[in-house]
């Protein structure tokens, strides 16, 4: 496939016309082929590669994976929020929004089917137009997403703000930043400047807070992320991501950084207000656990692919691959304490020239085999369970294992 | 902690730091190598009225008396009186002090006013043509001495283009206001301009070099914050990110450097003053040096010291309305 | 003290000072000191994996540097093999050095980046001058062999290796002057949950083939779970509960425990149909922590007083006001009117608004009058005198007495009123440090 | 007109300023009893006295003129004239001109005669000269009211009136109308040939220390007249087509100053060897590309007291040979001195001094250091105070009354009453000195004083050089410029097209 092609530096636009994407009745976001990459001094980090999935209407899809596994990358990508030297290279993503579509539907209509739009052959303008409104993002660390020096209240006011020039004045660039003009530039680059928030902007901030349960809202809006805890901040962050009433909210590790009993308050209160408003999430996470308590459905990453997904059944009972086996055999439950059984070796390189042309998990994997030489397609196992490794199709045979090319248990490849 | 108890405490600080800085004034007449008595009596008065002058100045007393005697007098204001010109040190200082004020302040919006936005457009621009371009002008105005810059400004600008005054302050800054708002008269405020363009660029351009790096690598370290992203993840546009908060942010540095740099524009506005025959306490204490008038030398060292330290203080309070974290330390939890 | 005893604790206590200078204290601007660790007791036996757990901020971390002696405690004592390390003078203190080592969460910045792994794990050797050089070497290359690192490797820079490689360099520093003591302070949490399971189990393997003493502190119940042998839970500097694993993760006695253990999600398709009763609010400030049990603030199990039956979350909810009266009063500020404003109506406005805010409903008891009284009175921004109001009329013995722990069987101690056989009676005069204003 | 100069003046006070640069400024505003000609021969003239007469010894009756007024409005009396005298002459008030009239007990108004009488402690044959070198004359009335203000206020009988002051910054005087001055006419000043009407009518002096500032200052027209300029400076300004150098030779005797008594100086044969060692052209052409006047004694020609003789007659020639036979004669060869050179005082200074040093280094039996010091730090090493002063130094000696006895008295007495830089102690000068200070007779006197140059020569009390040059640099539009040898800018030497 195309994984290796380092001359890749726009988004190939025909993508969508060797095989057509088919759209699912609840499909809110159709992901295909998506690779994204970074220009390191070392080389090219495949970060994402080749990704598809899908996210239906109302439902929480759940990312898991190890750290750079590329499941942070696939978020910040359907935001654009990749900054250098990391790019989209290639990949639709496909999300629907009927107005968009009207729009567009003229003047781009490769960029269009039926009430889904590509958001990678739009003006980026417009792509980025989407986000707080469409898309809205919540990060792991709390203490370090909001501005040490501006109120907790005014950050989410400008949320609040930019949601509403946009719903206002869906296209314009301008009308976002209207009333913030050269005087109030450099003003608010000394002053704690109120310019762009506005009083009602303000008020709906501090509902906000009062509806991700944060006590005397009015008072701590008025307070600066330093006096928060870290569970109130990140009750805060979540108030700021649903300012803009997204579709889609994309969450990143939201409660790795917190303590597990402010972990629970945050995933209940998350998994409510998902209920209640009946929008979709992203759920990124590494920990399964976290994943079983609110996901519908996942999918596993490994090395910038999705190895295995499906419904979180079918994958926590019914899975395939070695690596969702290994990922599950690793955790350490608090209720029973046997033995663990961890995947041997490392995180893989994700580094272009170190990655080869096979199934990155091979080198790791007690059930490699000869044709794990070359990279396994994505086989469908059933409706809800698709999964990129040959044990879809045929068993483990112990003759053909190529395990003795790695080194055993333990072990670094070098 | 409330902002009186951090005036306050910052008050005792700023007094202990003043005290210190005058003990090491005080010293430094102990410290010369010439006899303190010959540096602070002319050569030219006959022995008889030398004794009823080390008498009066209370130079035969020992160094404590002497010193709290000092002390005393610079609480009071009393700074002595000049031996050159038997004026008091006060009268003199308060002639040069706003002179000095002036071009300090006007050397520092120089150099803000350049280099933020070289800074803000070389961070932005990272690794790109206009980052280099202010780098390459940031390393030249660092690299170019004051006196030299001040020199070949005059050369090129007054003498040969003749576009400003090679060197003078016609109006006082309180003077040409006083002008325009009482009598709607330009002429002076015009003339301050003037006079003061060329010192305030000399003056600020090295530090338009600093404040331009620092500004780059704290907006740098700001844009790979975390909380940008989030910024911009809930839609933001571009520039209140960029200027609402990640400059705002990036400056909370910059303002610690300029308050501790007003203090050395005071003393590198003893080579630009002299340079622009520019009437300031830099110029005044070279020539005090020259003549070796004590009690005018460590009137404007205390001067300096004073002002040093207020500004700082100044600085200390701008830091709270800047940076909220400051105040508001030891009350969250 | 029993034989099988290697490290016994006694009543640390480590406060840490904030760095007030003479003119904050001059200028009354002293901060409280933060009470890091606030007077805890536990042995650890001889080859046992003892786990110290908790939140972020409960003092564990504190322990650890404390009991090694890279903090000097406030008070109390740590006996290793029955010698107060408080007590050591230097040279006694570098034989001790030896025995104990320790290994910190991020292997990242623990290794000095400008040495080659070879040297990193020499270092202690050669600080302590043991062995010739040939006898070092061979001693390094046995000990990196032994966590899973090739000889050939012992050339290279920290930077080479992955995260896990490198808290296995960690692990074979510390090993390396044979100690008898290890404190792990969170080896695994920074390493992907693959890699940490094979960290885990080289520990493991390790403990058994040298007879370590382990203290493993960690935040993560699982990890816990798997790796210790005995677990003492943390809150707020105390310690609430201690005991084998198996039974405080199977029957925790301390409501907190139970909390802490509900909170975790876990691995498994039941998950989403399971309820957790977990904690409401907040961990309080350690600078100025509730007084009492140290939990009572969050604590759904709270002791209600004696004459009066509430709901236990309308009483729970009571407990809440009561604090936050106590500690931080002007967070109700919002709630407050001007103080010349005598206007009935608005003042029972604000004073329902109040209860609604704290879930306070109407009650059928004489609790109904002291608990309006109360709410009135800060309505009219008259805090103290509420709070003074609430703890006349409603004593919790949670919150006028510290649980110190009681042994209940089995090995096992819990700090809980609950726990006690017999409740001991709640003191007649009402506690003194309710003028403590927060600010 | 704009003079910069490279210093200023912090004090208007006629009677307590310092340095040449203050007697520039004040001196467009004050007038003395008696003036010098400094145009001229530099002979005492008469200003606000009418004329004098030594009616005893050491008495000295000066006339007053009559009707004329002070800038304020006030009558000039014998009473402010005896006034002005007494301030300076008390040691108690301790005014920095009482150097001149140190032979001055004080000064009583005559009765019946608009004149005062000048009370001597010693005959003092110069004391005219002295006068016409010292202090103005101020107020008696203004004077005692304004005793704290003297020196930022100014109340005259000048032809200039103080218009703005900023101490050490700038001074702007305006001309008075001719007719309220009280010689309009400049008929007492004899080498004034226009009217006051010619002069002026704004004068403002600056002072900017930097050289270059000044220069620029001229070259953006910004100032007609500075000081100071440099040699190095003298091409551009000349071809900038709008401004021009003018050099002047001054009465500073740039010499080299030995101690007596300390070895090898105190002996002839080693002070007539450095004598002899010093190539004197050669210097000034190399280092100061020719600007300056050789010279054999320390008196310039111009003086009372020079000794023509020693014009020509050089006693002792560059003769670096001869000079390492008297070294060796001295018994002193082989001998390391160290010469003490200020820096930043006299032009181009320290490189002229290393030169110096570099050329007695040359001989084959001695060795020479320079030590270079900051002026002020220089200063206070030669001050009198100063003990052990070095024995050996670079010094320029200038500004005074035109008589030979002030270079001499000043620089190589012993005991006198104003030998205050000198290092140097001869019975033979001595005599000489005391013998000019009682001599009245004119003729008898210039012989005295010639006798004592030529023996300030032979007994090779000093090494005089040469005397330094002063440049000038004046826009095109200033005519009639006339530098003068006492390095001042007055008004009477410019004019303007």
């Amino acid at each position: 496939m195309t994984h290796n092609d380092a001359s890749t530096t726009s988004v190939q636009r025909s993508a969508g016309t060797d095989n057509e994407p088919d759209f699912g009745p609840n499909t809110l976001l159709k992901v295909r082929n998506l690779s994204t990459r970074f220009f390191t001094d070392e080389g090219q980090v495949n970060a994402v590669e080749s990704l598809d999935f899908e996210v239906k209407e109302g439902e929480v899809f759940g990312i898991v994976g190890e750290s750079g596994s590329g499941k942070s990358v696939t978020g910040l990508s359907i935001l654009d929020l990749i900054e250098s030297p990391g790019r989209i290279t290639d990949g639709e993503i496909w999300f629907r929004n009927r107005s968009l579509a009207d729009e567009f539907n003229e003047q781009q209509s490769q960029a269009v089917r039926d009430e889904f739009v590509n958001l990678l052959e739009l003006p980026e303008s417009v792509h980025r137009s989407l986000r707080g409104n469409s898309f809205s993002m919540i990060f792991q660390d709390p203490m370090s997403s909001f501005d040490p020096t501006s109120t907790v209240g005014e950050q989410i006011a400008e949320a609040v703000e930019v949601q509403q020039r946009t719903s206002s004045n869906p296209r314009s660039a301008r009308s976002r930043t209207q009333g913030y003009g050269f005087k109030s530039m450099v003003l608010g680059s000394i002053l704690p400047s109120k310019s762009f928030v506005t009083e009602p902007s303000m008020e709906r901030a501090i509902e906000l807070l009062e509806l991700v349960g944060i006590p005397d809202p009015k008072k701590r809006a008025q307070e600066y992320p330093h006096q928060f805890s870290g569970g109130m901040l990140q009750r805060a962050m979540i108030a700021q991501a649903l300012a803009g009433e997204p579709d889609l909210l994309i969450a990143d590790e939201p409660t790795t950084a917190l303590d597990v009993t402010i972990q629970a308050q945050i995933l209940s209160l998350l998994s409510d207000i998902q209920e209640e408003r009946g929008m979709s999430v992203i759920l990124i996470t590494h920990n399964l656990g976290v994943v079983a308590r609110v996901a519908d459905r996942l999918g596993v990453m490994y090395a910038g692919e999705i190895a295995e997904r499906g419904t979180l059944k079918e994958i926590f009972e019914n899975h395939t691959h070695p690596y969702t086996a290994g990922l599950l055999g690793s955790i350490p439950e608090i209720d029973e304490a046997e033995r663990l059984r961890p995947i041997p070796g490392n995180v893989p390189s994700l580094l272009d020239h170190e990655m080869g042309d096979r199934c990155y998990f091979a080198d790791r994997c007690p059930k490699a085999m000869e044709e794990c030489m070359e990279k396994p397609p994505e086989y469908e196992i059933n409706d809800d369970h698709r999964v990129r490794c040959y044990l879809a199709n045929r068993e483990f045979d112990e003759d053909r294992s190529i395990r003795d090319h790695f080194d055993g248990e333990g072990g670094e490849p070098s | 902690m409330s902002l009186l108890k951090f005036t306050i405490k910052r008050t005792i600080h700023g007094i202990v730091v003043a005290w210190a800085a005058l003990t090491i004034i005080f010293a430094l007449r102990f410290i010369s190598p010439v006899d303190i008595a010959s540096a602070l009596i002319p050569p030219d008065v006959p022995p008889t009225a030398r004794e009823s002058l080390i008498e009066d100045l209370g130079l035969d007393q020992p160094w404590y008396v002497q010193y709290l005697r000092y002390i005393g007098g610079v609480v009071q204001g009393d700074l002595g009186y000049s031996y050159v010109s038997r004026i008091s040190v006060n009268q003199l200082a308060i002639n040069r002090l706003p002179a000095t004020l002036e071009l300090a302040v006007a050397a520092t919006l120089v150099s803000v006013v350049l280099s933020i936005p070289l800074g803000v457009i070389s961070a932005t621009n990272r690794h790109q043509v206009p980052d280099y371009l202010a780098s390459f002008f940031a390393l030249l105005g660092i690299s170019t001495p004051n006196f030299w810059l001040g020199i070949m400004l005059v050369l090129l600008v007054s003498v040969m283009l003749g576009w400003f005054p090679t060197s003078g302050r016609e109006f006082g800054f309180y003077e040409a206001m006083r002008l325009l708002i009482l009598d709607g008269n330009r002429y002076g405020i015009i003339q301050w301009l003037y006079h003061i363009t060329l010192p305030a660029i000399t003056l600020g351009t090295y530090y338009v070099a600093l404040l331009t790096r620092l500004t780059r690598s704290e907006m740098l370290d700001q844009l790979s914050e975390e909380y940008v992203r989030v910024l911009r993840a809930k839609g933001l546009p571009e520039t209140l990110v960029t200027f609402k908060h990640v400059l705002r942010n990036s400056l909370i540095p910059v303002v610690t450097v300029l308050g501790l740099q007003f203090g050395s524009f005071i003393n590198g506005a003893v080579v630009v003053e002299v340079v622009f025959r520019w009437p300031g306490m830099g110029e005044f204490l070279i020539r005090a040096i020259r003549t070796v008038d004590w009690p005018v030398i460590q009137g404007t060292l205390i001067i300096i010291a004073i002002t040093w330290v207020t500004i700082n203080f100044g600085v200390d309070i701008l830091y709270t309305i800047i940076d909220p974290r400051v105040t508001l330390e030891g009350e969250s939890e | 003290m029993s034989s099988d005893t290697l490290v016994s604790v006694e009543d640390l206590e480590k406060h840490f000072d904030p760095e007030d200078s003479f003119l904050d204290k001059l200028l009354n601007l002293e901060t409280p000191p933060v009470q890091a660790v606030d007077g805890v007791s536990f042995d650890i036996k001889r080859g046992e994996t003892f786990g110290l757990v908790g939140e972020s901020g409960c003092g564990k971390s504190t322990i650890g540097k404390t009991i090694l002696r890279l903090l000097e405690p406030t008070g109390g004592a740590t006996y290793f093999e029955d010698e107060n390390i408080y007590e050591m003078d230097k040279s006694e203190l570098n034989t001790l050095r030896q025995d104990i080592q320790i290994v910190f969460q991020d292997p990242f910045s623990s290794l000095n980046p400008r040495l080659t792994v070879g040297e990193i794990v020499r270092e202690p050797l050669d600080i302590h001058d043991i062995g010739t050089k040939a006898e070092r070497r061979e001693k390094v290359v046995a000990m990196l062999e032994r966590v899973g690192l090739s000889e050939d490797q012992i050339d290279r820079y920290p930077r080479e290796f992955s995260g896990g490689q490198r808290q296995r360099i960690c692990i074979a520093r510390a090993l390396v002057l044979e100690p008898e003591f290890i404190l792990l302070d969170e080896p695994v949490s920074a390493l992907d949950v693959s890699v940490q399971a094979q960290v885990l189990n080289l520990l493991d393997d390790l403990q058994k083939e040298f007879g370590l003493t382990y203290l493993f502190i960690a935040h993560d119940l699982g990890v816990v779970r798997y790796i210790c042998d005995r677990v003492a839970v943390m809150y707020l500097g105390r310690l609430v509960e201690i005991g084998p694993t198996d039974m405080i993760f199977d029957d925790p006695q301390h409501p907190y425990t139970r909390a802490l253990l509900e909170s975790i999600p876990r691995a498994d398709l039941q998950e989403q149909h399971r309820t957790i009763e977990g904690v409401s609010g907040d961990v309080p400030s350690p600078r100025n922590p509730p007084n009492g049990c140290r939990f009572h603030t969050r604590c759904r199990d709270v002791i209600q007083p004696p004459d009066f039956e509430f709901e236990q979350e309308t009483w729970q909810n009571l407990v809440t006001l009561q604090h936050r009266l106590e500690t931080n009063p002007r967070s109700l500020s919002e709630y407050t009117i001007d103080e010349d404003t005598s206007d009935k109506e608005t003042i029972a406005r604000h004073a329902s608004r109040i209860r609604e805010v704290f879930g306070l409903p109407t009650l059928n008891s004489d609790a109904e009058s002291v608990i309006n009284k109360a709410a009135h009175l800060a309505v009219q921004g008259n805090f103290s005198e509420a709070h003074q109001t609430l703890n006349n009329a409603f004593t919790t013995i949670c919150r006028t007495r510290d649980p110190s722990g009681i042994d209940i069987g089995e090995d096992r101690e819990v700090a809980c009123f609950l726990c006690y056989d017999e409740p001991p009676s709640i003191p007649k005069t009402p506690d003194a440090s309710t003028e403590n204003d927060n600010d | 007109m704009i003079v910069t100069q490279g210093a200023h003046t912090g004090t208007m006070d006629p009677q307590d300023f310092t340095g040449s640069p203050a007697r520039s400024i004040i001196f467009n505003a004050y007038d003395k009893l008696i003036t010098l000609d400094f145009l001229g021969d530099g002979s005492p003239i008469p200003q606000l006295a009418s004329g004098w007469d030594r009616i005893e010894d050491e008495v000295l009756r000066i006339n007053i003129r009559d009707g004329i007024t002070f800038h304020d409005g006030s009558e000039f009396t014998k009473e402010d004239a005896a006034y002005s005298i007494n301030r300076v002459a008390d040691p108690d008030v301790g005014m920095t001109t009482r150097r001149e009239l140190l032979n001055v007990e004080g000064a009583d108004v005559v009765d019946g005669e608009n004149a005062i009488d000048l009370q001597l402690t010693a005959p003092d044959p110069i004391i005219v000269q002295r006068l016409g070198f010292a202090g103005g004359v101020i107020n008696q009335d203004w004077a005692e009211e304004n005793d704290q203000d003297i020196g930022q206020i100014e109340n005259g009988t000048g032809p200039y009136r103080l218009v703005d002051f900023e101490p050490d910054v700038s001074v702007t005087f305006e001309r008075l109308d001719p007719d309220e001055y009280w010689d309009p006419e400049l008929e007492h000043q004899p080498a004034v040939d226009q009217s006051l009407e010619a002069f002026p009518e704004e004068l403002t002096y600056q002072a900017s220390s930097e050289a270059s500032t000044r220069i620029s200052q001229l070259l953006a027209e910004e100032s007609h007249i500075i000081n100071g300029v440099l040699p190095e400076d003298m091409e551009r300004i000349n071809d900038s087509g709008h401004a021009e150098v003018r050099d002047v030779a001054t009465d500073r005797t740039m010499m080299l100053m030995m101690k007596y008594d300390v070895e090898p100086f105190s002996s002839l044969q080693f002070r007539q060897a450095l004598n002899h060692a010093i190539d004197k052209e050669t210097l000034i052409e190399t280092v100061l590309e020719g600007l300056g006047q050789v010279t054999h004694q320390v008196t310039p020609e111009t003086w009372f007291g020079h000794d023509p003789g020693l014009l020509e007659e050089d006693m002792y020639p560059y003769d670096p040979g001869r000079a390492e036979e008297l070294i060796e004669e001295s018994g002193h060869a082989g001998s390391e001195i160290t010469l003490a050179v200020p820096q930043g005082r006299y032009l181009k200074d320290s490189e002229v001094g290393q030169a110096i040093a570099g050329q007695l280094d040359s001989l084959s039996n001695l060795t020479v250091d320079v030590e270079i010091r900051e002026w002020s730090s220089h200063r206070d090493l030669i001050s009198p105070e100063y003990d052990p002063a070095p024995a050996f130094h670079f010094f320029g000696f200038g500004s005074a009354p035109n008589d030979a006895s002030i270079k001499i008295d000043r620089n190589f007495t012993t005991g006198r009453l104003d030998s205050d830089f000198s290092i140097f102690s001869d019975p033979d000068i001595d005599a000489l000195s005391e013998e000019a200070a009682n001599t009245l007779d004119t003729g008898e006197r210039e012989e005295i004083l010639q006798e004592a140059n030529r023996v300030v020569m032979e007994k090779a009390a000093c090494v005089p050089i040469y005397f330094q040059a002063a440049l000038f640099g004046t826009n095109t539009d200033v005519v009639d410029f006339t530098p003068i040898p006492k390095e001042e800018i007055y008004w009477f030497s410019m004019n303007m097209q």
